[in-house]
Protein backbone atom coordinates (compact mmCIF):
# COMPACT_ATOMS: atom_id res chain seq x y z
CA UNK A 1 0.00 0.00 0.00
CA UNK A 2 3.11 2.34 1.24
CA UNK A 3 5.06 1.32 -1.53
CA UNK A 4 2.33 2.22 -4.21
CA UNK A 5 1.24 5.51 -2.74
CA UNK A 6 5.56 6.50 -2.64
CA UNK A 7 5.65 5.03 -6.79
CA UNK A 8 2.75 7.01 -7.73
CA UNK A 9 4.22 10.44 -5.90
CA UNK A 10 7.74 9.92 -7.57
CA UNK A 11 6.30 9.70 -10.76
CA UNK A 12 3.98 12.52 -10.80
CA UNK A 13 6.97 14.25 -8.73
CA UNK A 14 9.26 13.31 -11.91
CA UNK A 15 6.34 14.35 -14.78
CA UNK A 16 6.44 17.92 -12.24
CA UNK A 17 9.74 18.02 -12.95
CA UNK A 18 9.44 17.17 -17.09
CA UNK A 19 6.88 19.98 -16.84
CA UNK A 20 9.73 22.62 -15.27
CA UNK A 21 12.37 21.54 -17.73
CA UNK A 22 10.04 22.18 -20.66
CA UNK A 23 9.41 26.11 -18.72
CA UNK A 24 12.84 26.68 -19.26
CA UNK A 25 13.89 24.73 -22.83
CA UNK A 26 10.73 25.20 -25.20
CA UNK A 27 11.28 28.01 -27.06
CA UNK A 28 8.20 30.34 -27.41
CA UNK A 29 5.28 31.18 -24.96
CA UNK A 30 2.72 29.06 -26.29
CA UNK A 31 5.21 25.80 -26.41
CA UNK A 32 5.57 26.87 -23.09
CA UNK A 33 2.60 27.18 -21.74
CA UNK A 34 1.60 23.39 -23.38
CA UNK A 35 4.58 22.00 -21.12
CA UNK A 36 3.88 23.27 -18.45
CA UNK A 37 0.08 22.37 -18.47
CA UNK A 38 -0.06 19.18 -19.81
CA UNK A 39 3.02 17.52 -17.57
CA UNK A 40 1.77 19.54 -14.81
CA UNK A 41 -1.82 18.36 -14.59
CA UNK A 42 -0.51 14.49 -14.93
CA UNK A 43 1.76 15.12 -12.32
CA UNK A 44 -0.66 16.81 -9.82
CA UNK A 45 -3.05 14.59 -10.15
CA UNK A 46 -0.03 11.37 -10.06
CA UNK A 47 0.54 13.05 -6.34
CA UNK A 48 -3.08 13.39 -5.38
CA UNK A 49 -3.19 9.96 -5.69
CA UNK A 50 -0.60 9.09 -4.16
CA UNK A 51 -1.78 10.36 -0.90
CA UNK A 52 -5.13 9.12 -1.19
CA UNK A 53 -3.05 5.45 -1.01
CA UNK A 54 -1.25 7.24 2.67
CA UNK A 55 -4.15 8.54 3.86
CA UNK A 56 -7.36 6.34 2.51
CA UNK A 57 -9.81 8.73 4.92
CA UNK A 58 -8.54 11.49 2.65
CA UNK A 59 -9.94 9.86 -0.66
CA UNK A 60 -13.12 12.34 -1.05
CA UNK A 61 -10.55 15.37 -0.19
CA UNK A 62 -8.36 14.49 -2.29
CA UNK A 63 -10.73 14.09 -5.09
CA UNK A 64 -12.55 17.14 -4.97
CA UNK A 65 -9.26 18.76 -5.66
CA UNK A 66 -8.16 16.65 -7.89
CA UNK A 67 -11.86 17.41 -10.01
CA UNK A 68 -10.58 20.87 -8.69
CA UNK A 69 -6.70 21.00 -10.84
CA UNK A 70 -8.74 19.00 -13.96
CA UNK A 71 -11.63 21.61 -14.61
CA UNK A 72 -9.39 24.97 -13.91
CA UNK A 73 -5.41 23.99 -15.04
CA UNK A 74 -6.39 23.32 -18.70
CA UNK A 75 -8.87 26.19 -18.95
CA UNK A 76 -6.14 29.00 -17.53
CA UNK A 77 -3.51 27.75 -19.73
CA UNK A 78 -6.35 28.15 -22.58
CA UNK A 79 -7.20 31.38 -21.52
CA UNK A 80 -3.00 32.40 -20.95
CA UNK A 81 -2.53 31.10 -24.41
CA UNK A 82 -5.59 32.79 -25.88
CA UNK A 83 -4.62 36.32 -24.48
CA UNK A 84 -1.14 35.86 -25.32
CA UNK A 85 -2.16 35.00 -28.94
CA UNK A 86 -4.43 38.73 -28.95
CA UNK A 87 -1.66 40.60 -27.96
CA UNK A 88 0.77 38.95 -31.02
CA UNK A 89 3.41 37.38 -28.83
CA UNK A 90 6.18 36.17 -31.21
CA UNK A 91 5.92 32.53 -32.05
CA UNK A 92 8.89 30.69 -32.41
CA UNK A 93 10.18 30.52 -36.05
CA UNK A 94 9.72 27.00 -36.63
CA UNK A 95 5.58 27.66 -36.00
CA UNK A 96 4.07 26.51 -39.44
CA UNK A 97 0.17 26.49 -38.84
CA UNK A 98 -1.51 29.78 -36.98
CA UNK A 99 -4.99 28.13 -37.15
CA UNK A 100 -6.54 30.49 -34.50
CA UNK A 101 -5.57 33.20 -36.71
CA UNK A 102 -6.68 31.51 -40.10
CA UNK A 103 -9.85 31.14 -38.42
CA UNK A 104 -10.53 34.70 -37.85
CA UNK A 105 -9.53 35.45 -41.25
CA UNK A 106 -12.00 32.74 -42.69
CA UNK A 107 -14.86 34.46 -40.73
CA UNK A 108 -14.27 38.18 -42.31
CA UNK A 109 -12.19 40.25 -39.64
CA UNK A 110 -8.28 39.31 -39.07
CA UNK A 111 -8.07 40.81 -35.86
CA UNK A 112 -10.84 38.40 -33.67
CA UNK A 113 -9.50 35.99 -31.78
CA UNK B 1 14.38 21.03 6.05
CA UNK B 2 11.50 23.50 7.52
CA UNK B 3 14.11 25.85 7.45
CA UNK B 4 15.15 26.12 4.19
CA UNK B 5 11.05 26.11 3.30
CA UNK B 6 11.33 29.09 5.06
CA UNK B 7 14.03 30.67 3.84
CA UNK B 8 12.87 30.23 0.32
CA UNK B 9 9.18 31.81 0.84
CA UNK B 10 11.04 34.68 2.51
CA UNK B 11 13.72 35.19 -0.26
CA UNK B 12 10.56 34.61 -2.75
CA UNK B 13 8.37 37.48 -0.67
CA UNK B 14 11.72 40.08 -1.09
CA UNK B 15 12.03 38.98 -5.09
CA UNK B 16 8.26 39.91 -5.48
CA UNK B 17 8.38 43.03 -3.55
CA UNK B 18 11.16 44.42 -5.28
CA UNK B 19 9.84 43.51 -8.42
CA UNK B 20 6.65 44.95 -7.16
CA UNK B 21 8.32 48.36 -7.06
CA UNK B 22 11.04 48.22 -9.58
CA UNK B 23 9.46 47.08 -12.73
CA UNK B 24 8.70 49.62 -15.56
CA UNK B 25 5.66 48.24 -16.87
CA UNK B 26 2.78 48.70 -14.50
CA UNK B 27 0.57 45.90 -15.35
CA UNK B 28 3.69 43.49 -14.47
CA UNK B 29 4.59 45.51 -11.49
CA UNK B 30 0.61 44.63 -10.22
CA UNK B 31 1.01 41.22 -10.48
CA UNK B 32 4.15 41.18 -8.83
CA UNK B 33 2.17 42.75 -5.92
CA UNK B 34 -0.24 39.91 -5.82
CA UNK B 35 2.57 37.02 -5.76
CA UNK B 36 4.48 38.83 -2.51
CA UNK B 37 0.55 38.74 -1.29
CA UNK B 38 0.04 34.76 -2.04
CA UNK B 39 3.62 33.89 -0.80
CA UNK B 40 2.82 36.16 2.14
CA UNK B 41 -0.09 33.51 2.33
CA UNK B 42 2.06 30.80 2.12
CA UNK B 43 4.26 32.46 5.10
CA UNK B 44 0.94 32.40 7.12
CA UNK B 45 0.35 28.36 7.30
CA UNK B 46 3.82 28.26 8.66
CA UNK B 47 3.54 30.77 11.50
CA UNK B 48 0.13 28.53 12.41
CA UNK B 49 -2.28 30.90 11.33
CA UNK B 50 -4.57 29.72 8.63
CA UNK B 51 -7.32 31.94 9.00
CA UNK B 52 -5.68 35.16 8.16
CA UNK B 53 -3.87 32.87 5.28
CA UNK B 54 -7.18 32.13 3.85
CA UNK B 55 -8.42 35.47 4.28
CA UNK B 56 -5.01 36.52 2.83
CA UNK B 57 -5.13 34.34 -0.26
CA UNK B 58 -8.83 35.42 -1.20
CA UNK B 59 -8.30 39.00 -0.50
CA UNK B 60 -4.68 40.09 -0.87
CA UNK B 61 -3.72 38.61 -4.12
CA UNK B 62 -7.45 37.77 -5.78
CA UNK B 63 -9.62 40.68 -5.43
CA UNK B 64 -7.04 43.69 -4.58
CA UNK B 65 -5.15 42.93 -7.97
CA UNK B 66 -8.43 42.71 -9.80
CA UNK B 67 -9.50 46.13 -8.73
CA UNK B 68 -5.73 47.34 -9.54
CA UNK B 69 -6.47 45.44 -12.67
CA UNK B 70 -9.75 47.74 -12.96
CA UNK B 71 -8.22 50.76 -12.18
CA UNK B 72 -5.17 50.34 -14.55
CA UNK B 73 -7.99 49.88 -17.38
CA UNK B 74 -9.86 52.90 -16.65
CA UNK B 75 -6.93 55.23 -16.58
CA UNK B 76 -5.52 54.47 -19.89
CA UNK B 77 -3.48 51.14 -19.65
CA UNK B 78 -0.87 52.49 -17.47
CA UNK B 79 0.72 54.46 -19.42
CA UNK B 80 1.54 57.74 -18.15
CA UNK C 1 20.20 25.30 12.42
CA UNK C 2 20.20 29.22 11.66
CA UNK C 3 17.25 31.46 13.06
CA UNK C 4 13.82 30.69 14.35
CA UNK C 5 10.96 31.04 12.18
CA UNK C 6 9.40 33.78 13.55
CA UNK C 7 12.54 35.97 13.89
CA UNK C 8 13.30 35.54 10.07
CA UNK C 9 9.71 36.29 8.86
CA UNK C 10 9.94 39.25 10.53
CA UNK C 11 13.21 40.10 9.54
CA UNK C 12 11.07 39.36 5.91
CA UNK C 13 8.00 41.60 6.64
CA UNK C 14 9.93 44.29 8.25
CA UNK C 15 12.26 44.37 4.48
CA UNK C 16 9.03 44.83 2.67
CA UNK C 17 7.96 47.76 4.92
CA UNK C 18 11.40 49.25 4.03
CA UNK C 19 10.36 48.50 0.22
CA UNK C 20 7.11 49.86 -0.14
CA UNK C 21 8.23 52.82 1.74
CA UNK C 22 11.06 53.27 -0.59
CA UNK C 23 8.50 53.07 -3.35
CA UNK C 24 5.89 55.37 -1.91
CA UNK C 25 8.66 57.95 -1.32
CA UNK C 26 10.37 57.48 -4.82
CA UNK C 27 7.56 57.10 -7.29
CA UNK C 28 5.01 59.62 -8.57
CA UNK C 29 2.83 57.65 -10.46
CA UNK C 30 -0.50 57.79 -8.43
CA UNK C 31 -1.18 53.67 -8.75
CA UNK C 32 2.35 52.72 -7.82
CA UNK C 33 2.25 54.83 -4.69
CA UNK C 34 -0.83 52.49 -4.31
CA UNK C 35 0.77 49.61 -4.91
CA UNK C 36 3.93 50.60 -2.52
CA UNK C 37 0.74 51.13 0.23
CA UNK C 38 -0.20 47.32 -0.73
CA UNK C 39 3.28 46.25 0.17
CA UNK C 40 3.80 47.99 3.36
CA UNK C 41 0.72 46.43 4.38
CA UNK C 42 1.32 42.90 3.69
CA UNK C 43 4.42 43.70 5.48
CA UNK C 44 3.20 44.85 8.67
CA UNK C 45 0.35 41.63 8.64
CA UNK C 46 3.54 39.27 8.16
CA UNK C 47 5.37 41.26 11.42
CA UNK C 48 2.15 40.91 13.13
CA UNK C 49 1.71 37.32 12.76
CA UNK C 50 4.91 36.20 13.58
CA UNK C 51 4.78 38.43 17.02
CA UNK C 52 2.66 35.63 17.69
CA UNK C 53 4.33 32.47 16.92
CA UNK C 54 5.82 30.27 19.39
CA UNK C 55 8.37 27.22 19.43
CA UNK C 56 6.51 24.43 17.32
CA UNK C 57 3.04 25.94 18.18
CA UNK C 58 -0.06 24.88 16.29
CA UNK C 59 -2.91 26.33 15.30
CA UNK C 60 -5.15 27.55 17.89
CA UNK C 61 -8.17 25.36 16.67
CA UNK C 62 -9.01 22.84 19.43
CA UNK C 63 -9.28 19.14 17.36
CA UNK C 64 -7.80 15.61 18.23
CA UNK C 65 -4.62 17.19 17.40
CA UNK C 66 -4.99 19.88 19.58
CA UNK C 67 -6.65 18.60 23.37
CA UNK C 68 -8.22 20.71 25.33
CA UNK C 69 -5.68 20.18 27.91
CA UNK C 70 -2.58 21.51 25.89
CA UNK C 71 -4.58 24.51 24.27
CA UNK C 72 -3.03 26.91 26.87
CA UNK C 73 1.16 25.47 25.69
CA UNK C 74 0.89 24.10 22.32
CA UNK C 75 -1.00 26.53 20.34
CA UNK C 76 -0.15 29.78 19.11
CA UNK C 77 -1.17 33.38 20.52
CA UNK C 78 -4.91 33.83 18.84
CA UNK C 79 -4.99 37.66 19.28
CA UNK C 80 -2.36 38.75 16.58
CA UNK C 81 -4.41 36.44 14.28
CA UNK C 82 -7.70 37.99 14.67
CA UNK C 83 -6.56 41.60 14.36
CA UNK C 84 -4.50 40.61 11.16
CA UNK C 85 -7.75 38.63 9.92
CA UNK C 86 -10.03 42.05 10.13
CA UNK C 87 -6.67 44.21 9.26
CA UNK C 88 -6.22 42.38 6.01
CA UNK C 89 -10.00 43.34 4.70
CA UNK C 90 -9.61 46.72 5.98
CA UNK C 91 -6.73 47.10 4.12
CA UNK C 92 -8.55 46.05 0.85
CA UNK C 93 -10.95 48.66 1.94
CA UNK C 94 -8.38 51.41 2.17
CA UNK C 95 -6.64 50.19 -1.35
CA UNK C 96 -10.57 50.56 -2.87
CA UNK C 97 -10.69 54.16 -1.77
CA UNK C 98 -7.41 55.07 -2.72
CA UNK C 99 -7.97 53.67 -6.25
CA UNK C 100 -11.31 55.50 -6.57
CA UNK C 101 -9.72 58.35 -5.66
CA UNK C 102 -7.21 57.95 -8.49
CA UNK C 103 -9.81 57.20 -10.78
CA UNK C 104 -11.23 60.37 -10.29
CA UNK C 105 -8.33 62.13 -10.46
CA UNK C 106 -7.39 60.78 -13.65
CA UNK C 107 -10.81 61.62 -15.18
CA UNK C 108 -10.35 65.43 -14.15
CA UNK C 109 -6.50 65.96 -14.84
CA UNK C 110 -6.21 63.11 -17.67
CA UNK C 111 -2.86 62.54 -15.69
CA UNK C 112 -1.45 60.15 -13.01
CA UNK C 113 1.40 62.02 -11.66
CA UNK C 114 1.16 63.42 -8.63
CA UNK C 115 3.55 66.44 -9.78
CA UNK C 116 0.54 67.93 -11.65
CA UNK C 117 -1.50 68.39 -8.39
CA UNK C 118 0.15 71.31 -7.03
CA UNK C 119 -2.45 73.43 -5.75
CA UNK C 120 -3.23 71.37 -2.72
CA UNK C 121 0.38 71.89 -1.20
CA UNK C 122 0.64 74.22 1.09
CA UNK D 1 19.05 65.30 -3.44
CA UNK D 2 15.35 63.66 -3.36
CA UNK D 3 16.74 60.25 -3.66
CA UNK D 4 19.54 61.09 -0.42
CA UNK D 5 16.58 62.01 1.63
CA UNK D 6 13.98 59.17 0.33
CA UNK D 7 17.30 56.96 1.47
CA UNK D 8 17.58 58.66 4.56
CA UNK D 9 14.41 57.95 6.16
CA UNK D 10 14.26 54.64 4.50
CA UNK D 11 17.50 53.79 6.52
CA UNK D 12 16.37 55.35 9.80
CA UNK D 13 13.70 53.66 9.49
CA UNK D 14 15.42 50.15 8.80
CA UNK D 15 17.60 50.88 11.87
CA UNK D 16 14.31 51.42 13.94
CA UNK D 17 13.21 48.21 12.78
CA UNK D 18 16.82 46.53 12.69
CA UNK D 19 17.03 47.92 16.74
CA UNK D 20 13.13 45.70 17.25
CA UNK D 21 14.47 42.47 15.39
CA UNK D 22 17.84 42.23 16.94
CA UNK D 23 16.06 42.25 20.43
CA UNK D 24 13.30 40.18 19.50
CA UNK D 25 13.77 36.24 20.87
CA UNK D 26 11.16 33.69 19.65
CA UNK D 27 8.46 33.45 22.84
CA UNK D 28 8.07 29.66 24.03
CA UNK D 29 4.46 30.19 25.47
CA UNK D 30 1.77 32.72 24.74
CA UNK D 31 1.14 36.34 27.01
CA UNK D 32 -1.61 35.47 29.50
CA UNK D 33 -4.29 36.94 27.78
CA UNK D 34 -3.34 35.03 24.72
CA UNK D 35 -3.41 31.91 27.60
CA UNK D 36 -6.45 33.15 29.30
CA UNK D 37 -8.32 33.31 25.84
CA UNK D 38 -7.30 29.82 24.52
CA UNK D 39 -8.82 28.32 28.00
CA UNK D 40 -11.94 30.21 27.96
CA UNK D 41 -13.09 30.04 24.48
CA UNK D 42 -13.83 26.11 24.28
CA UNK D 43 -15.18 25.92 27.53
CA UNK D 44 -17.36 29.18 27.47
CA UNK D 45 -18.25 29.73 24.27
CA UNK D 46 -18.09 26.16 22.76
CA UNK D 47 -16.44 26.73 19.52
CA UNK D 48 -13.04 24.64 18.55
CA UNK D 49 -11.45 27.74 16.81
CA UNK D 50 -10.22 30.08 19.26
CA UNK D 51 -9.67 32.86 16.59
CA UNK D 52 -13.08 32.82 15.18
CA UNK D 53 -14.49 32.96 18.90
CA UNK D 54 -12.30 36.10 19.20
CA UNK D 55 -13.65 37.62 16.37
CA UNK D 56 -17.15 37.23 16.76
CA UNK D 57 -18.05 37.23 20.68
CA UNK D 58 -15.16 39.28 22.36
CA UNK D 59 -14.32 41.25 19.38
CA UNK D 60 -17.74 41.27 18.21
CA UNK D 61 -18.42 45.33 18.84
CA UNK D 62 -15.13 45.69 16.63
CA UNK D 63 -16.61 43.56 14.06
CA UNK D 64 -19.51 45.34 13.87
CA UNK D 65 -17.47 48.25 13.13
CA UNK D 66 -15.69 46.85 10.60
CA UNK D 67 -18.72 45.71 8.94
CA UNK D 68 -19.82 49.47 9.17
CA UNK D 69 -16.38 50.44 7.59
CA UNK D 70 -16.74 48.01 4.85
CA UNK D 71 -20.51 49.25 3.95
CA UNK D 72 -19.37 52.93 3.85
CA UNK D 73 -16.20 51.98 1.78
CA UNK D 74 -19.12 50.54 -0.61
CA UNK D 75 -20.71 53.57 -0.80
CA UNK D 76 -17.84 55.72 -0.36
CA UNK D 77 -17.06 53.94 -3.96
CA UNK D 78 -20.37 53.93 -5.45
CA UNK D 79 -20.29 58.40 -4.95
CA UNK D 80 -16.95 58.31 -6.30
CA UNK D 81 -17.13 55.42 -9.15
CA UNK D 82 -21.13 55.64 -9.76
CA UNK D 83 -22.93 58.06 -11.45
CA UNK D 84 -22.34 58.41 -14.81
CA UNK D 85 -21.27 55.53 -17.23
CA UNK D 86 -18.01 55.87 -18.39
CA UNK D 87 -16.86 53.62 -21.15
CA UNK D 88 -13.19 52.42 -21.21
CA UNK D 89 -11.10 55.93 -22.17
CA UNK D 90 -8.45 53.91 -24.19
CA UNK D 91 -8.75 52.79 -27.65
CA UNK D 92 -12.72 54.14 -28.52
CA UNK D 93 -12.91 52.86 -31.59
CA UNK D 94 -12.34 49.20 -30.62
CA UNK D 95 -14.75 46.31 -29.64
CA UNK D 96 -14.56 43.92 -26.54
CA UNK D 97 -13.01 40.79 -27.50
CA UNK D 98 -15.56 37.94 -27.69
CA UNK D 99 -15.27 36.31 -24.88
CA UNK D 100 -14.07 32.25 -24.97
CA UNK D 101 -17.00 29.39 -24.81
CA UNK D 102 -14.36 27.15 -23.42
CA UNK D 103 -14.15 29.80 -20.30
CA UNK D 104 -17.11 30.75 -20.00
CA UNK D 105 -18.50 27.41 -19.87
CA UNK D 106 -15.88 26.39 -17.51
CA UNK D 107 -16.10 28.79 -15.35
CA UNK D 108 -19.78 27.94 -15.09
CA UNK D 109 -19.15 24.20 -14.14
CA UNK D 110 -16.48 26.06 -11.14
CA UNK D 111 -18.92 28.52 -10.16
CA UNK D 112 -20.92 26.41 -7.78
CA UNK D 113 -18.85 24.80 -6.32
CA UNK D 114 -16.22 28.09 -5.56
CA UNK D 115 -20.07 29.49 -3.81
CA UNK D 116 -20.76 25.72 -1.60
CA UNK D 117 -17.27 26.21 -0.93
CA UNK D 118 -17.68 29.70 0.48
CA UNK D 119 -20.72 28.14 2.21
CA UNK D 120 -18.80 25.75 3.83
CA UNK D 121 -16.15 27.72 5.21
CA UNK D 122 -18.62 29.93 6.48
CA UNK D 123 -21.01 27.84 8.04
CA UNK D 124 -17.61 25.89 9.64
CA UNK D 125 -16.00 28.93 11.02
CA UNK D 126 -16.22 27.79 14.51
CA UNK D 127 -15.33 24.42 13.73
CA UNK D 128 -11.82 24.67 11.64
CA UNK D 129 -10.15 27.54 9.84
CA UNK D 130 -12.35 29.82 8.48
CA UNK D 131 -15.40 32.18 9.54
CA UNK D 132 -17.35 34.55 8.43
CA UNK D 133 -14.58 37.32 6.59
CA UNK D 134 -12.88 34.19 4.92
CA UNK D 135 -15.91 32.94 3.63
CA UNK D 136 -16.95 35.59 2.31
CA UNK D 137 -14.05 36.81 0.54
CA UNK D 138 -13.92 33.10 -0.94
CA UNK D 139 -17.45 34.14 -2.39
CA UNK D 140 -16.50 37.59 -3.31
CA UNK D 141 -13.60 35.38 -5.30
CA UNK D 142 -16.70 33.87 -7.17
CA UNK D 143 -18.06 36.98 -8.03
CA UNK D 144 -14.18 38.21 -9.44
CA UNK D 145 -14.38 34.78 -11.72
CA UNK D 146 -17.74 35.07 -13.05
CA UNK D 147 -16.98 38.94 -13.83
CA UNK D 148 -13.45 37.63 -15.42
CA UNK D 149 -14.80 34.80 -17.37
CA UNK D 150 -18.44 36.58 -18.37
CA UNK D 151 -18.19 39.69 -18.75
CA UNK D 152 -21.43 40.26 -19.57
CA UNK D 153 -23.08 39.70 -16.50
CA UNK D 154 -24.88 42.68 -14.82
CA UNK D 155 -24.69 42.39 -10.95
CA UNK D 156 -28.05 43.32 -9.26
CA UNK D 157 -27.13 45.88 -7.20
CA UNK D 158 -30.81 46.34 -5.84
CA UNK D 159 -31.05 42.63 -4.37
CA UNK D 160 -27.38 42.70 -2.90
CA UNK D 161 -28.10 46.31 -0.88
CA UNK D 162 -31.58 44.59 0.11
CA UNK D 163 -29.44 41.35 1.15
CA UNK D 164 -26.65 43.25 2.99
CA UNK D 165 -29.33 45.45 5.17
CA UNK D 166 -30.94 42.80 6.37
CA UNK D 167 -27.97 40.70 7.02
CA UNK D 168 -26.75 43.96 8.82
CA UNK D 169 -29.79 44.48 10.80
CA UNK D 170 -30.49 41.06 11.87
CA UNK D 171 -26.92 41.44 13.61
CA UNK D 172 -27.70 44.29 14.93
CA UNK D 173 -31.07 42.48 16.51
CA UNK D 174 -28.77 39.47 17.30
CA UNK D 175 -27.04 42.24 19.58
CA UNK D 176 -29.75 43.32 21.02
CA UNK D 177 -31.16 39.88 22.17
CA UNK D 178 -27.80 39.09 23.41
CA UNK D 179 -28.48 42.55 25.36
CA UNK D 180 -32.00 41.50 26.69
CA UNK D 181 -31.54 37.43 27.03
CA UNK D 182 -28.21 37.25 28.52
CA UNK D 183 -25.12 39.09 29.68
CA UNK D 184 -24.46 41.91 27.04
CA UNK D 185 -24.37 43.29 23.40
CA UNK D 186 -23.73 40.60 21.34
CA UNK D 187 -23.47 37.80 23.73
CA UNK D 188 -23.73 34.38 22.22
CA UNK D 189 -25.53 32.47 24.62
CA UNK D 190 -28.57 33.31 23.63
CA UNK D 191 -28.82 29.84 22.16
CA UNK D 192 -27.67 26.92 23.91
CA UNK D 193 -24.09 25.39 23.84
CA UNK D 194 -25.07 22.01 22.01
CA UNK D 195 -22.24 19.48 22.31
CA UNK D 196 -18.65 20.47 21.54
CA UNK D 197 -17.25 20.37 17.91
CA UNK D 198 -20.51 19.61 16.54
CA UNK D 199 -21.73 21.76 13.39
CA UNK D 200 -24.79 23.16 14.97
CA UNK D 201 -23.15 23.99 18.59
CA UNK D 202 -21.66 27.12 20.27
CA UNK D 203 -24.37 29.33 20.89
CA UNK D 204 -24.76 32.13 18.56
CA UNK D 205 -22.08 32.05 16.63
CA UNK D 206 -22.46 30.22 13.68
CA UNK D 207 -25.62 32.45 13.25
CA UNK D 208 -23.37 35.77 13.57
CA UNK D 209 -20.97 33.54 11.35
CA UNK D 210 -23.47 33.71 8.88
CA UNK D 211 -24.59 36.97 8.73
CA UNK D 212 -21.89 38.17 8.68
CA UNK D 213 -20.23 36.29 5.50
CA UNK D 214 -23.66 37.22 4.10
CA UNK D 215 -22.34 40.93 4.35
CA UNK D 216 -19.04 41.02 3.84
CA UNK D 217 -19.79 38.98 0.28
CA UNK D 218 -22.24 41.56 -0.63
CA UNK D 219 -20.43 44.12 0.07
CA UNK D 220 -16.89 43.27 -1.66
CA UNK D 221 -18.64 41.95 -4.37
CA UNK D 222 -20.62 45.02 -4.77
CA UNK D 223 -16.93 47.00 -4.29
CA UNK D 224 -15.25 45.24 -7.42
CA UNK D 225 -18.40 45.18 -9.44
CA UNK D 226 -18.09 49.09 -8.61
CA UNK D 227 -14.64 49.09 -10.52
CA UNK D 228 -15.45 47.08 -13.57
CA UNK D 229 -17.84 49.78 -15.07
Amino acid sequence: MELTGSILVLTGAFFLFSAGLGLLRMPDTFTRIQAGTKASTLGNILVLAGLGFYHPDWALKLLVVAYFVLMTNPLSSHALSRAAHAIRTPMAPSTMVDALREEGDRQGNGDVS
Amino acid sequence: MLELLVILICGSILVSGVLAVWLDNLMAAMVSAGLASLFAAVSYVLLAAPDVAMAEAAIGSGLSTLIFLYAIRRTGGGRE
Amino acid sequence: MGLPVSTLLMTTGFLLVLIGMWGILRHRNILRIIIGFGLFDTGLHIVMVATGYITGGTAPIIDTALGIEQATTRAVDPVPSALVVTAIVIGFSVTAIMLAFAIRIHDARKTLSIDALTESKW
Amino acid sequence: MKAASSLLAVLLFGAVFAGIVGGYGERESVSALAEQYLAMVPRELGAPNVVTGILITYRGFDTLGEVAVLFMVAAGVGVLLGGKDTTTASEPGREPRRPSELVGNGAEITLPLIFLFGAYVIKNGHLSAGGGFQGGAVVASGTMLLMLALPATKLNHGFLGVTESLAGVVYVGIGILGLVFAAGFLDSHILPLGEFGTLISAGAIPVISALLGVKVGAELSVIIDRFRN
